[in-house]
């Protein structure tokens, strides 16, 4: 199964880069939110899968029993997923600003801060 | 006592920011504040270097935790050092922040931001674990777009636009590094990787991370061939903020690089050394040329960044003590120069309502004052003794001769030449050219703008006279970079 | 002498507060008119004086020694050492200072920048000093890139034209960039040997490997060649005369462009031993010296002829080094002091009749000796000296110079007859310059406002004038001196008398010729302009400087506009191109095994979810409608979310849950209101975007497949496992990490939550609240 | 949004999903949820009152601006943080009530922690889409 989800983190990451790289804002920012998907499950899958045994300690014992889940990359993820999820909250909003003000939706046409007429 | 000078670097910007936050709407006490805790953030900091070079790294186990299994904050001499010129840099920020921030952008935060954005980078210096500095990373960069955006103007925007998205490809290839990471050495603690990596220095996942690390760390250090973000957004906001940027962001890429190679995966600095080398003096080259071309001084200054990282990536791919030792250095200088320039741009700005220099002139007879100010900095910039930049050149190139490295060396030297050019080209087209009509200097200018100036220029003649004990102090740091057992055994204990 | 450098510096930043207060006294309180310059010189005059006591002891041998510490530990001190050619370059520019602080007193009495300009020159000169002076190669270094500023800062010293300024630009690109070869050639030497200091290179009997002598010795002869503004440097001198007179004499002629020929000095007693360093300095010197003064003849502008002279001797001195032998050297010295009295007098007259008359032109100039007859008298002594009548300086020098040639071992008539033009051209200057401007038949001028100048205008190069017949007569007297000087020079030490008369010798005769050559050549060129010559060796090398700046700026232009080009895509497709070569050769495939297996023990769960997944991949990319899109990303992040719940993360699927329905949501209210535009990319768009997105794709998927090779339990894991419930009371041990093992993390993670927010709300409300 | 039926089944549904993001925060430390997870699930009773009623009537029900309580938040989880500090340990070291509290368990400084992070998830949620709501009408 790892190599089926080794392959689907590598075609959401493949969306992600081709949707970044199309025009309209709001693909763009579709793709950052897959990119973040991408990372988290390459995190997720690279530190091994183990089936039906979260990392919880069942009552009356001390530890966790049995082959259980590595509690690490999951925390680790959790704090990514929030942490993205801030930054693109960000971004969904600094973006669909943008587009009020500029009132474009190309990223074509975002070419001012570049434009050596200064 | 060490245990709170060991997490006051980010206990104080943590608490000051919540503090500046709740009263943000206070604007005559949110500034005392401000203004109080940063002072304070440099003189702990200060103490901080002067009590660490006796006892060599304070390590503190967050949680109690005993490494490799909790979070480990460790600093070392370079991490203290750039904590101090790193509270420096905000102090002298905040000086001309409270000078020059309207009110409306301090309503929404602006002092409590800044805060945010020193923790995360002080944090960067200070972590020991690899996952923490993706997090601490993360604070300096939401920090760093709010910021970036403050005030919603159009090319704000536009150049945050750019900003986000380029950083945030980065960070998810950091997090992708950091999981082949702890795949390959099954640990996220700095110097328990080190320990797994200098056992087992042919595995070829840590090369694989390292380039993961290279690509994201290098995208914050703005280098050849991913600076665009550095450009395209930072001549968009209040110029206070572009000095702060200009004086802490990239920087903290630089570090982690020189973390990587240093405490976290030391093997590896052999396997990129070529590659940096490249990179090193495409940077120099391409920033430098992109300075030249501008006509904005804030464009111009943005480029010069891109240049003055080439050289430090230059000095981590040379790789040896005496090169970490001169890159730390230069680190401190650019942080100064860079910081400062900007701070003169802004001045320029509001004598002459204009950063364009093909609209400027007549600086030097209206503001003499400044004109000396920015002379200062330009020639340190470009490598005039007795100032910061002429030992940071002359260590970092002579260390590129030492090793045998001529040919960076001389493009390095080629690059200050035109480094130089580009520094009088600002000169003559906003000092010296006259300007009609003439306008005088003090119309619209505050004389407390003129203090963090001041106090950068006398830091900058300062660690280029006084360089010798300064000198000696990066000597220890680079002793500790150049040997990973060190750090090693004063996080893990000694085994 | 750190005393005199720190007094130097002091007067320096104090000079524009002493011009401003004696000019404000000068009109309120008391009615006294004391001009700054006179003040200011008696600061110059007490160095002279002290730099003159020195003078029997440096001639008895003695060279005293000081040092400071300033970086011990890469043994950069600033270590002073007073031999004989730094006595006579610290006496030189003292002495000659002294009367250009006081001379630039009256004629910039009125400039609004005579507070600067004092500023400059003092600095100018402690750097100077400080040049002749170190021993230490980085307090050079330090002392060298002074004079650099400060000569930058003098020639734009009228920055408001544009000529001025270009001038100090070029000024300060050449010297500057001559500057940083000389740097580069102190490292080598220093990285490679250890040795730091001129004294130690001077007595050096260790090899060095043929590069780095090389190597050394190109960067060496470049910092030589730009500051002494040798062939092909030389454009940025006659260019510099854009500064003001006193600037001229003192810089561009007696003083800074002879640091170039004094590093040469300096280096010589080692590098003479260095093969091509002699030929090298001959080659470029003689040229210098021949082109530079067939160039100076002809010009008509008294300050580009006194210009053109300084180029010539320059190249003379860089060639007498050059020879290395006995009498070169002596000559050396001689040719110094003597080009230093006269050339300096020179200019000084010439800004004395500029002041007056206000023009420089040759040909408009004459019959002035009775208008100011002082400023004559100065003019005609130094145009003798330069002439080399006896019993001046200058025939002393030109005798030396003679004999050095025909001593010389091999090529001695090319040598003899180079020399024999150069002095015969140069003393057509002379006699252009100090003797047809005032005695020669009255032009087209009109004399009417014409006087003689302020005696702070005159007295300076009166008294240098007079110097120059002084040391000519009392040549036996100085005769120690001028050894110690020659013998600074090289690693031999040998004596030799000095006498004015020689005799009546070949040498005499040489001499008398040159005379009349001298005066036949000024006779000959009447009035002449810019020659073809000059086309070709000034203004080339000043074009090709120009078109150097030009193509820069266009390189820069065009690479900044390649790279910088504003197009986000563009940014975006390079980044990942630089992540595909970086990443992708770092992949393990030779080392590393794929652990690619066959999925057998699939669930068909899990098999749905993948088609979910692919399918809603497929709907993000190809979907027209927004809304269609979102959804399916949607679907994505709770397929995500699914398999979380299948591989054993229930805290994982439930975060990922909620944050996905809140992120969908906040696209719903941020994105739907926004129009629709549609826009099909080209077939070649989409194949290269595609191509870049599945490498990158390939790139993840290979790295995970490489990474999962070695799975074993990490003993963070163990450590967690174990210690969650006994020492953290907590049985979920994800959340027991979140919240205590690695609380730190979480700590960071709510901070950038809540700085998002506060930014979320002030991209929304901040122009609101404006427009209110 | 002036459905009656939607106001009512709100008015209904909220104290039960306040009820649960309470319950979740509790029981985080031993089985799957925890304060974040439980501040989202709060901040959706105040983000379906809006939908019901209004952004204006939503803050009223809050009676508290979102402000006030990222920063209630962020003061709390730092603030649980510096008690070790104080005894002299490492920053952010647990301490811990001897007795035993009903419903929680063992209470300690952490538990204090995701409380902040309870309070700020609440904040930064109501904030955003409060505002998002706001710019839009």
């Amino acid at each position: 199964m790892i190599s089926i989800l080794a392959i689907l983190a590598g075609l959401i990451t493949a969306t992600a880069v081709y949707l970044l790289l199309r025009k309209s804002l709001v693909r763009v920012i579709i793709g950052i939110v897959l990119l973040g998907h991408a990372a988290n499950l390459f995190l997720f899958v690279i530190s091994g899968l183990v089936k039906a045994n979260p990392p919880l300690i069942n009552a009356g014992n001390d530890t966790v029993t049995g082959v259980s889940a590595d509690p690490v990359p999951q925390a680790l993820i959790l704090t990514a997923i929030v942490i993205g999820f801030g930054v693109q909250a960000f971004a969904i909003v600094l973006f669909k600003k943008a587009h009020e003000k500029l009132n474009t939706d190309s990223m074509d046409s975002l070419t001012a801060t570049d434009s050596s007429r200064g | 006592m060490n245990n709170v000078l060991t997490i006051a670097p980010l206990l104080l910007p943590m608490l000051s920011g919540v503090l500046l936050l709740s009263i943000k709407q206070n604007i005559k006490l949110s500034t005392a504040v401000y203004l109080v805790s940063s002072i304070l953030q440099f003189i702990v900091s200060s103490i901080l270097l002067f009590t660490i070079s006796e006892s060599k790294f304070f390590v503190m186990h967050i949680g109690g935790w005993e490494a490799p299994f909790g979070i480990t904050i460790a600093i070392d001499i370079a991490g203290s050092i750039m904590l101090v010129a790193g509270s420096f840099v905000s102090l002298a920020v905040a000086l001309f922040a409270v000078n020059t921030v309207e009110p409306r952008r301090l309503q929404f935060g602006f002092y409590g931001l800044t805060q945010f954005l020193i923790l995360g980078v002080n944090g960067a210096f200070i972590t020991g674990d690899i996952f923490n500095l993706f997090v601490w990373f993360e604070v300096m960069l939401i920090s760093s777009f709010v910021l970036l955006s403050l005030g919603a103007g159009k090319e704000q925007l536009e150049g945050t636009i750019k900003y986000v998205l380029l950083n945030l490809v980065s960070s998810a290839f950091f997090l992708m590094g950091v999981g082949i990471l702890y795949s390959a050495t099954g640990s996220l603690n700095f110097a328990k990787i080190a320990s797994v990596a200098i056992l087992n220095p042919d595995n070829s996942l840590l090369t694989l991370s390292t380039a993961f690390f290279i690509f994201s760390f290098g995208m914050k250090a703005a280098i050849f061939p991913v600076f665009f973000w550095l450009p395209s957004s930072y001549h968009t906001p209040p110029i206070v903020v572009t000095a702060l940027f200009s004086g802490l962001l990239t920087k903290v890429g630089v570090f982690s690089l020189i973390r990587l190679f240093t405490y976290v995966l030391p093997t590896q600095q052999q396997e990129f050394s070529f590659l940096l080398k490249v990179l090193a003096g495409f940077t120099m080259v391409i920033g430098v040329l992109g300075a030249i071309a501008q006509n904005d001084v804030r464009r111009l200054l943005s480029f010069h960044i891109i240049s003055q990282i080439g050289y430090m990536i230059m000095g981590i791919a040379i790789g040896t003590a005496a090169s970490f030792a001169a890159t730390i250095f230069y680190i401190v200088h650019n942080m100064l120069a860079k910081t400062n320039l900007f701070f003169a741009a802004g001045i320029q700005n509001q004598i002459l309502g204009t950063y364009n220099l093909k609209k400027s002139g007549g600086l030097y007879k209206t503001a003499p004052y400044l004109s000396l100010l920015f002379i200062i900095s330009a020639f340190a910039l470009a490598g005039f003794p007795p100032l910061s930049g002429f030992p940071a050149k002359l260590t970092l190139i002579s260390s590129g001769f030492s090793a045998g490295e001529y040919l960076i060396s001389g493009v390095a030297i080629m690059v200050s030449f035109f480094t130089l050019f580009s520094m009088v080209k600002i000169w003559n087209e906003a000092y010296w050219k006259e300007l009609i009509p003439e306008r005088s200097a003090g119309s619209n200018t505050n004389k407390m703008m003129y203090l963090p100036v001041i106090l950068m220029a006398l830091a900058i003649i300062g660690t280029g006279v006084f360089f010798q004990p300064i000198y000696h102090l990066l000597m220890m740091a680079a002793h500790q970079l150049s040997t990973p057992e060190l750090y090693i055994n004063a996080v893990l204990g000694e085994v | 002498m750190l005393i005199i450098l720190s007094i130097g510096i002091v007067v320096a930043i104090l000079a524009p507060f002493l011009v401003g207060s004696l000019r404000y006294s000068k009109n309120e309180i008391i009615n006294f008119n004391l001009n700054p310059g006179i003040v200011l010189s008696l600061i110059p005059v007490g160095m002279f004086i002290f730099f003159f006591s020195q003078i029997p002891l440096i001639s008895s041998g003695t060279i005293p020694f000081e040092s400071y510490p300033w970086i011990e530990s890469l043994s950069i001190n600033l270590s002073f050492r007073l031999d004989g050619i730094g006595l006579l370059f610290s006496l030189m520019i003292t002495g000659i200072g002294a009367g250009i602080v006081l001379y630039a007193g009256n004629y910039l009495n009125t400039h609004e920048d005579l507070g600067k300009f004092y500023c400059y020159l003092f600095l100018f000169m402690t750097a100077m000093i400080g040049v002749s002076v170190s021993d230490n190669f980085f307090a050079f270094f330090l002392f060298w890139e002074l004079t650099s500023i400060s000569s930058y800062l003098l020639i734009g010293f009228n920055h408001k034209e544009d000529k001025s300024r270009y001038s100090a630009l070029q000024a300060l690109l050449v010297t500057g960039g001559g500057g940083l070869a000389l740097f580069a050639g102190f490292l080598l030497l220093y990285t490679t040997t250890g040795i730091s200091s001129f004294s130690e290179l001077s007595i050096y009997n260790g090899t060095l490997s043929n590069a780095v002598e090389l190597s050394a010795m190109i960067l060496f002869i470049i910092g030589i060649s730009t500051k002494s503004a040798q062939m092909p440097f030389h454009f940025w001198l006659p260019a510099a005369m854009a500064a003001p007179t006193p600037v001229s004499a003192y810089l561009h002629s007696a003083t800074m462009v002879k640091a170039g020929v004094f590093l040469a000095a300096r280096l010589n007693p080692y590098f003479a031993s260095v093969e091509y360093w002699s030929e090298t300095l001959m080659i470029i010197g003689g040229t210098t010296m021949l082109i530079a003064a067939l160039m100076g003849v002809t010009q008509t502008d008294l300050k580009r002829l006194l210009a053109y002279s300084t180029l010539s001797v320059l190249g003379m001195l860089i060639t007498l080094i050059g020879m290395n032998s006995y009498e070169s050297l002596t000559a050396f010295g001689i040719v110094v002091a003597a080009h230093t009295l006269y050339k300096a007098t020179l200019f000084l007259v010439a800004g004395s009749v500029d002041h007056s008359v206000h023009t420089r032109d040759v040909t408009q100039l004459g019959a002035l000796s009775r208008i100011m007859p002082f400023t004559t008298t100065a003019g005609a002594l130094a145009a003798l000296s330069m002439l080399g009548v006896i019993p001046f300086a200058g025939f002393l020098a030109k005798e030396f110079v003679y004999e050095s040639a025909t001593q010389f071992g091999y090529n001695t008539v090319l040598l003899v007859f180079l020399f024999f033009v150069t002095n015969s051209l140069l003393g057509a200057i002379a006699l252009r310059t100090g003797i047809g401007v005032f005695w020669g038949k009255k032009n087209n001028i009109s004399t009417e406002h014409a006087h003689e100048s302020h005696w702070q205008i005159v007295v300076p190069p009166l008294v240098f004038g007079f110097l120059g017949i002084v040391l000519g007569i009392f040549t036996s007297g100085t005769t120690a001196f001028f050894n110690s000087v020659s013998n600074s020079l090289s690693r031999s030490t040998l004596l030799r008398e000095l006498h004015l008369w020689h005799g009546f010798t070949l040498i005499l005769l040489l001499s008398i010729i040159t005379i009349v050559a001298s005066y036949f050549i000024y006779t000959t060129i009447s009035k002449k302009g810019t020659t073809p010559l000059e086309l070709k060796f000034r203004l080339l090398p000043t074009a090709l400087f120009g078109s150097f700046i030009e193509i820069l700026f266009k390189v820069a232009g065009a690479v900044t506009k390649f790279f910088q080009n504003g197009k986000l895509r563009w940014y975006i497709s390079i980044t990942f191109l630089f992540a595909i070569i970086l990443i992708g050769s770092s992949l393990p495939f030779s080392t590393n095994a794929l652990t690619f297996t066959f999925p057998i023990h699939v669930t068909i769960y899990e098999w749905m979810l993948t088609a979910a997944i692919i399918v809603a991949l497929v709907i993000v990319i190809q979907s027209n409608s927004r809304l269609t899109a979102i959804a399916a990303m949607g679907i994505v992040g709770y397929a995500i979310a699914l398999f979380f719940v299948l591989y054993s993360a229930p805290d994982l699927a439930l975060t990922q849950f909620t944050i996905e329905t809140l992120t969908v949501v906040l696209f719903m209210f941020a994105i739907y209101k926004l129009p629709k535009n549609v826009t099909v990319p080209d077939r070649n768009t989409k194949l290269r975007d595609a191509s870049i997105a599945l490498s990158i794709g390939s790139i993840v998927t290979l790295s995970i497949l490489f990474a999962t090779g070695s799975p074993s339990v990490s003993e963070l894991e163990v450590f967690y496992n174990t210690r969650s419930l006994v020492e953290a009371y907590g049985r979920n041990v994800v959340n027991v990490i979140i919240v205590d093992f690695r609380a730190l993390d979480t700590l960071g993670e709510i901070i950038v939550l809540a700085v998002a927010a506060l930014g979320i709300v002030a991209l929304l409300q901040f122009s609101k609240g404006e427009q209110k | 949004m002036n459905s009656l039926i939607l106001k009512t089944t709100v008015r209904f549904i909220n104290k039960l999903l306040l009820l649960f993001s309470v319950f979740l925060l509790l029981r985080g430390h031993n089985e799957p949820g925890g304060g974040f997870v439980g501040g989202l699930v709060a901040s959706t009773v105040f983000i379906l009152y809006t939908l019901s009623e209004g952004y204006k009537e939503a803050l009223a029900y809050l009676k508290v601006s979102p402000f006030s309580l990222i920063i209630v938040g962020l003061t709390t989880a730092i603030l649980s943080a510096l008690p070790s500090l104080f005894l002299g340990d490492a920053f952010m070291k647990a301490i811990w009530l001897e007795t035993r509290i009903p419903i929680i368990g063992k209470f300690g400084t952490p538990f204090v922690f995701d409380l902040g992070v309870y309070f700020l998830v609440l904040g930064i949620t109501l904030s955003i889409v409060l505002s998002l709501r706001k710019d839009s009408e």
